[in-house]
């Protein structure tokens, strides 16, 4: 991995919430091309990584990306810097329909048959938006919304996804699903930050991955070596 | 050893404390009635001052009542001055035309309390829209009927219609203006921290929620609009019997945004916090007087600054230890000492 | 006889048909799962039992008893409590009144007790604290019972959503998606959670879930849902080979 | 302390803010001028000494229970010898309330109801409290009778502000005295404060046919309820009472209230030389007209001067004496007369008529 | 039958100023569901600015509406920025007492400067037909022309165009907008400056139809938009635009066939019955609520 790969440094992240500090001083990195993973036992932090990355929340350490420091940067300027977030819960407009939900993301596109193009492609790959395109997105089940959410990072043509648990809530023929569209969005040359609870799948797919407790990065490596970890088959694989 | 004897020692204090207070309300009750009184009778403080200390009783009143819908419930009630006005009209009705003047003065409780009622009964039919409407319809409810009740007072002539009612004597004194404050304050907090009042406070959080865990939304919005609504009734009674003259106008919009600045000035869903947020006010205006019209510039200007710095007012959601159940705090201090015990035994 | 007992129910969302004629039958103790892909109408089910929505057609019998058109804090009082699949609890609330206010149905004493604090107000009250108290410590959650609900890491607020419905005294007990948001090694400690609750609670449970794991290991029976309408029925293992269930549901890679 | 001895202290209560600024804002410019005119004259008389006055002006903020504790502040902490105003009853009488049981003067320059100066339960006269203003049924009598004696209309419609208790008692006064006399009234319309459009009242008053429109309305309301008049075809003409006596209703108005009557307290065009030089005074002061509330308060502060000029004294017993003693007083707006007892003036009220677009006299009408 | 349609055109002239001024209202309140009390005082400047322009810079028409609707939107958008913008992650009712905050300042600040009510110049000739028995102004069919053009320009902005979507997205949720791409401050900036432009429009109209204007003219007005904005259905631009009508209809007709007397009492009356049988509003639907 040389510097020029590097697409996305964090160093020395710290995340308070109302004083109460929940990241203390998270570092790494994500380098173009690839599927890295965040794992981690419920309110670890890896969410509040991907805020502060994002710019949702303000931060102390810094986050670089391409040789930009995002820091101060609000959030719509980093979306327009190339990275789009799936946020935790989701996040649908539900009084906006599925395609106007879709077309929002593409807010800062210029180019309208790209655009289109990657309309059809989000359809493409869920064929359930293409039948529910007007209706309300609140109205969507749980895994509609999921999906949804999915493809809206797609529309917005970022370069590094951030996806923050993304089959939480779906079936078991989805989860795969997804799995699989993230895998094919990867090889069409995006890079992904995933933050995943179904850490089997997570790191079967990742290049590399972190492991997070409490706030800290405590172990690192690739996919293969952490699932063959057996702290971490123990841990999170659930033996 | 050590440690335990200090944490100990702190629970121990932490109860004595606790138990003392048993005694500080009784305390503090009973001095303030006894000066009062005393005030009352030989007339020791300056009219003027006991005046404003009656505006501000019955400002009390009207927050603290108030903030039981907009702040443990939630809703964004803006008719609360309709209330007022009901207790304000029935409570001079019954003490200019019904008793003899000769047992006015006695009757006033009786005529004040008889106010309260007919507010209740009036906050019990204004609540049954709230069962199926929420929030800004419901508002509008609130304020469709403050106007109702304000058109249909302008239009009475019996009770003086624009001209407004007199013949009142000036029975709002000191000590009455006290007891009904302590007691609104004592009612509502005792509601709060009761079976019913989290049921309110519940309603608040999440309404579909709170009937799913068998909280029955119904009852609970009912006695919340009928206990709001009784207490504005007494401070309208109050009011009117300080003043001696009541009609329509003093009981419109403007009285209802007044008593709604009051209440999150104080901050919502505390009890503190809007007894701050009437004294606060009061005093405020009387004291700002000198500044003639720019008062009223500079009182908004204020208002704006801090709700930006202290966006849910004074007390927002905070309550002081005094008002809370001795029960729930000796609880919270146990707690609170096993968590520290623990954290202490922690490497 | 059994517990629950529901027969033909349908519901329509605005002519788009949730839920279709469906059948079920509880015993008590049992443990059912329901599963099915994303939109099949588990949760509108779960809705309809307890009295959110009213079905367009139907019945519900809890004992024998009729269900629909009631209330859901009678519905609640009745016996049916359940957890949310979005997470619902009073945020700005201490822990402990969360659960408090789950005893809202038993508290006997009046309005005007309350107001004047007399009567059976204080004895009342400590039972009701005490009882919650006595929950949460089973619950392991006593050391937050004055935190802020809002204040809690997620597992710990799925955690007290089921405390909070167990303090409704429930027979039975509807759980959604428990289980989202977890890591394969929390899902073994909840499959062993939700076992222990139900021997220590005597409950039956209705159960929603996607993790197939838990579902396969904890749940005597499942009922499978697609487009509304029910494609399978019967024991864990029979259902994880019908085809249909594979087509729909579980996908073709998961055949044994 | 010194200042105390060798000052006078008045207080004002106007209604600065709130629902009728325009009042307040009137009522204090003509206070501030009437006591510069007597300071620069080097105060009252009092004895051997010239005690300046000292003004205290306090905003009522259109409310009552402010009015009450404005009042209560100027007796207790402000220690005034007298007190003028508020001007509108429904702020005037709980001030009244404080001022008769604090027993100190209270002059309300504009208040017309009847109960602003009576004892609330017996009836009978306050004895703290005055007014320089006549009481709305004397003025609803005249309307009514200049209506049907000298106009000679029979058919009368009527359009008031039910939530104000001004309108509504001209309104209530001018029906009775109009039909007792043979009169008929064929509309008899409402609004609400605050009411910018009358169309439906006037289209029914359209219905009615009357010969005459009677609007006890302010002077900022009659210019719209005439304009809308006009443009829903009424030909009928209008009538109205003292609350046009404004000269800002002519800027409104334009044209269109010419040749139209109204009753009010004095006619500028046929006063005599105090009231000519208070006019001027007051325009070259303020460059504006002063109104009826201005020339009101004006008077107010004079019946307050020749009180503490007869008292001698700077002390509010003796002020309020002298005041129920003065027979007769020649103000800005007319010759008033106290009859013993009574705080109300016996005073008589001018028809004006708009002519050339200014209020021209017409009639006197005795009472 | 001519009474009756008379009432009837007087019901359209109310209603289409309520409607216009409710447009303006629910701009702000249907998108940031934020009630900004100070709507109806904008209003009152807008009608001064007119005042200003007309009486001392001597402007016709259409400058003096252009000219007060810029300069009320930028007033609305620097109250945005200074008064409401510190509370957007705050509870709604902060800023709405800090909406009532600002617009009790603009009353009394306004009234300071001059507390007697000013007269507006008629800026248009005004030119009354006479049908049959009914007489129709060209001013009112200018206010009713005007507003309903206004409508459809704004419904046309939230529902067709990507800013009103974004709009639309804010009302629902603003911390995941900027996730968009979208800049939550613009978008902010230019929904208020839509809707308190169009009070300012609606200030000069109003002042046209009714041209007394002072200070506290904006306190009722705002309250009513409250009412039409709901009894229309919240966030709903029709919903606002038939609330007015109904509230002018009501006002008007009641008016008309009752004593007059009652009207406030049996017009909200009806509004809360109306309110009872549509708990959420003419047009309004529940918010949709998943459970
Ligand atoms: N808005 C907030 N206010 C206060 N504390 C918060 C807030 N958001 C998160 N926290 C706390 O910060 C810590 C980290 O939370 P975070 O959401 O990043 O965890 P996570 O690893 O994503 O967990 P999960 O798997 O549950 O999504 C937790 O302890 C959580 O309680
Ligand atoms: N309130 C509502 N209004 C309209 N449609 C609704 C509503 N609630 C649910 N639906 C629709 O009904 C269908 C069933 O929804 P439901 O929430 O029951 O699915 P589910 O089986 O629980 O799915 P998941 O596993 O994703 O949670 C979905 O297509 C959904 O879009
Ligand atoms: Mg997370
Ligand atoms: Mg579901």
């Amino acid at each position: 991995m040389t510097a020029s790969d590097l697409l996305l440094t964090v160093s020395g992240l710290c995340v308070s919430y109302e004083g109460i500090e929940a990241l203390h001083g998270v570092s790494f990195e994500v380098a173009k091309g690839e599927i890295v993973t965040l794992i981690g036992a419920n309110g670890a932090g890896k969410s509040s990584i991907l805020r502060a990355v994002s710019g949702l929340v303000p931060y102390a350490g810094a986050v670089v990306y391409t040789g930009k420091d995002l820091k101060n940067l609000p959030a719509d300027r980093i979306v327009a810097a190339g990275i789009a977030h799936v946020p935790e819960g989701r996040g649908i407009f539900g009084n906006l329909t599925v395609g106007e939900n879709l077309k929002l993301a593409a807010w800062q596109r210029r180019d309208k048959s790209a655009v289109a193009r990657d309309l059809d492609r989000v359809f493409d790959l869920f064929p359930r938006l293409r039948e529910r395109t007007k209706q309300l997105g609140g109205m969507l089940s749980g895994g509609e919304q999921q999906m949804l959410a999915v493809g809206r990072a797609l529309m917005s043509d970022a370069e590094l996804l951030l996806l923050d648990e993304p089959s939480m809530g779906l079936s078991p023929v989805l989860v795969r699903e997804i799995f699989k569209i993230i895998s094919e969005i990867n090889r069409e040359g995006k890079t992904v930050l995933l933050v995943e609870q179904n850490a089997h799948l997570a790191l079967q797919i990742a290049r590399r991955a972190y492991v997070l407790e409490t706030g800290r990065i405590v172990l690192s490596g690739t996919g293969r070596e952490l699932a063959g970890n057996p702290r971490i088959r123990e841990a999170y694989l659930g033996g | 050893m050590n440690r335990t004897g200090t944490a100990y020692a702190t629970w121990r204090d932490g109860w004595r404390r606790f138990t003392a207070r048993k005694y500080f309300w009784p305390a503090v009750l009973a001095c303030g009635l006894a000066f009062s009184i005393a005030a009352d009778r030989y007339d020791f403080v300056d009219l003027y001052v006991q005046l404003i200390v009656i505006y501000v009783g019955i400002n009390i009143i009207l927050t603290v009542s108030l903030n039981l819908i907009n702040g443990y419930m939630g809703e964004f009630s803006v008719g609360h001055a309709g209330f007022m006005a009901v207790g304000a009209y029935t409570a001079s009705l019954i003490t200019v035309h019904v008793l003899p003047q000769s047992v006015a003065a006695v009757g006033f409780p009786v005529a004040v309390l008889a106010g309260g009622l007919a507010a209740a009964l009036i906050g019990f039919l204004v609540a049954i829209p709230s069962f199926k409407t929420r929030g800004d319809y419901l508002a509008i409810v609130t304020l469709a009927f403050g106007m109702i009740v304000k058109s249909i007072l302008e239009n009475i002539d019996a009770v003086g219609g624009p001209r407004g009612l007199l013949g009142m004597e000036k029975l709002t004194t000191l000590p009455w203006v006290f007891f009904w404050t302590a007691l609104s304050v004592w009612v509502i907090r005792n509601l709060v921290y009761s079976n019913y009042g989290r049921g309110v406070l519940s309603v608040r959080e999440d309404e579909i929620a709170a009937d799913l865990m068998s909280v029955n939304t119904r009852q609970v919005k009912i006695i919340a609009f009928v206990v709001s609504s009784f207490f504005a009734g007494i401070a309208g009674g109050l009011f009117a019997h300080a003043l001696q003259f009541i009609n329509p106008r003093m009981f419109d919009i403007i009285k209802s945004t007044d008593v709604l600045i009051m209440v999150y000035l104080g901050g919502i869903a505390s009890l503190a916090g809007s007894i701050i947020g009437a004294v606060i006010y009061t005093l405020l205006l009387e004291i700002l007087r000198p500044l003639g019209i720019w008062r009223m510039v500079f009182m908004p200007l204020l208002l704006v600054v801090l709700m930006i710095y202290r966006p849910r007012g004074i007390m927002g959601l905070r309550e002081t230890k005094l008002f809370e159940p001795l029960g729930d705090l000796v609880t919270e201090r146990l707690w609170r000492k096993t968590k520290k015990e623990a954290s202490d035994a922690a490497p | 006889m059994p517990l629950l007992e529901i027969s033909g129910l349908t519901h329509y969302f605005a002519g788009l048909c949730a839920v279709s004629d469906f059948h079920l039958a509880v015993a008590p103790q049992e443990l059912v799962g329901i599963i099915g892909p994303n939109g099949a109408g588990k949760t509108t089910v779960f809705n309809l039992i307890t009295g959110v929505y009213r079905p367009s057609e139907g019945s519900i019998r809890l004992d024998g008893r009729e269900l629909t058109g009631q209330s859901p804090h009678a519905i609640t009082r009745l016996g049916i409590a359940r957890t949310f699949q979005n997470i619902r609890l009073f945020k700005d609330l201490t822990v402990l009144d969360n659960v408090r206010i789950a005893h809202y149905g038993e508290a006997a004493y009046s309005p005007v007790e309350a107001l004047l604090h007399i009567g059976r107000f204080r004895a009342e009250e400590k039972r009701i604290t005490v009882s919650a108290l006595d929950l949460l410590a089973v619950f392991k959650l006593d050391f937050v019972a004055h935190e802020k609900a809002r204040s809690l890491p997620y597992g710990l607020q799925r955690k007290l959503e089921i405390a909070r419905a167990l303090a409704t005294r429930p027979r039975l007990l509807l759980l959604d998606e428990p289980a989202a948001g977890m890591n394969p090694n929390e899902i073994l400690q909840l499959m062993e959670f939700i076992g222990w609750i139900r021997r220590t609670f005597s409950v039956t449970i209705l159960l929603i879930e996607h993790q197939m794991r838990l579902v396969m290991g904890i749940c005597e029976r499942l009922v499978v849902l697609d487009f509304g309408a029910t494609i399978a029925a019967g024991l864990p293992a029979a259902v994880r080979s019908d085809p249909k269930v594979l087509e729909a549901y579980l996908g073709e890679e998961a055949a044994p | 302390s010194k200042d105390d001895a060798s000052q006078i202290k008045i207080g004002l209560i106007a209604e600065l803010t709130g629902d009728i600024p325009a009042v307040g804002a009137s009522c204090k410019n003509a206070a501030e001028m009437a006591v510069a005119e007597v300071n620069a004259a080097g105060g009252i008389q009092l004895g051997d000494k010239k005690f300046k006055i000292k003004l205290i002006i306090e905003d009522n903020a259109g409310k009552a229970d402010q009015s009450a504790s404005a009042a209560q502040k100027l007796i207790t902490q402000n220690k005034v010898v007298a007190i003028v105003g508020p001007n509108a009853s429904r702020y005037a009488l709980p001030a009244a309330e404080i001022a008769e049981s604090g027993k100190v003067a209270l002059i309300t320059p504009w208040s017309t109801a009847p109960k602003a100066t009576l004892d609330s339960r017996t009836n009978a006269s306050k004895k703290y409290v005055f007014r320089a203003c006549f009481i709305d049924p004397f003025q609803g009598g005249v309307v009514a009778k200049f209506t049907l004696d000298n106009l000679k209309f029979r058919k009368a419609a009527v359009l008031y502000d039910v939530a104000s208790e001004y309108n509504k008692g001209i309104a209530e006064i001018f029906k009775t005295v109009f039909e007792q006399n043979g009169g008929k009234i064929v509309a008899f319309e409402t609004y609400t404060t605050n009411d910018k459009d009358f169309s439906s009242q006037l289209t029914k008053i359209r219905q009615a046919a009357p010969e005459i429109i009677f609007l006890p309305n302010y002077y900022s309301e009659v210019p719209l309820q005439i304009q809308q008049a006009k443009r829903l075809g009424i030909a009928a003409p209008f009538i109205g009472a003292d609350a046009w006596g404004s000269e800002e209703l002519l800027k409104l108005c334009g044209s269109d209230c010419e040749g139209y009557y109204f009753s009010t307290h004095y006619a500028a065009d046929a006063a005599g030389e105090a009231t000519r030089k208070f006019i001027a005074d007051y325009r070259s002061r303020y460059s504006a007209t002063p109104d009826d509330v201005a020339a009101l308060t004006y008077d107010s502060f004079g019946l307050l001067k020749q009180a503490l000029a007869t008292a001698g004294k700077n002390d509010r017993q003796a002020v309020r004496d002298a005041l129920a003693r003065i027979p007769r007083y020649d103000g800005v707006t007319g010759t008033m007369q106290f009859r013993e007892g009574s705080g109300d003036p016996v005073k008589s009220a001018v028809i004006l008529k708009i002519r050339d677009g200014k209020f021209t006299w017409f009639a006197d009408a005795k009472p | 039958m001519a009474y009756f349609f008379q009432q009837l055109l007087n019901a359209l002239q109310l209603g289409s100023i309520y409607a216009l001024i409710a447009l303006g209202y629910t701009m702000v309140y249907g998108i940031l569901t934020m009630i900004n009390f100070a709507h109806g005082d904008l209003f009152m400047v807008g009608a001064f600015f007119c005042f200003l322009l007309a009486v001392y810079l001597k402007l016709s028409f259409v400058p003096t509406l252009l000219l007060s609707m810029l300069g009320v939107a930028c007033l609305g958008v620097i109250i945005e920025r200074l008064a409401y913008k510190p509370l957007r992650t705050a509870p709604r009712v902060s800023a709405i007492i800090t909406a009532l905050g600002v617009g009790l300042f603009l009353e009394n600040f306004t009234l300071a400067l001059s507390p007697y009510p000013k007269h507006i110049p008629p800026l248009l000739t005004n030119v009354t037909w006479t049908v049959g028995a009914v007489s129709i102004s060209s001013l009112q069919v200018l206010v009713i022309v005007l507003s309903l053009g206004l409508m459809l320009i704004l419904d046309f902005v939230v529902w067709r165009t990507k800013a009103g979507m974004a709009m639309r997205a804010i009302s629902w949720d603003k911390t995941i907008v900027p996730l968009m791409g979208v800049s939550v401050n613009k978008i902010i900036s230019l929904t208020f400056a839509i809707g308190t432009g169009l009070g300012g429009a609606a200030g000069v109209l109003y002042s046209l139809a009714y041209p007394v204007i002072d200070p506290y003219m904006g306190i009722m007005v705002g309250w009513k938009a409250f009412i039409c904005a709901v009894v229309g259905g919240i966030g709903n631009v029709r919903g606002a635009m038939i609330g007015g009508f109904i509230l002018g209809a009501v006002e008007i007709l009641v008016a008309a066939f009752f004593p007059s007397t009652y009207r406030d009492f049996v017009a909200f009356t009806l509004l809360l019955g109306l309110l009872i049988l549509r708990p959420y509003g003419i047009l309004g639907r529940p918010q949709p609520q998943k459970v």
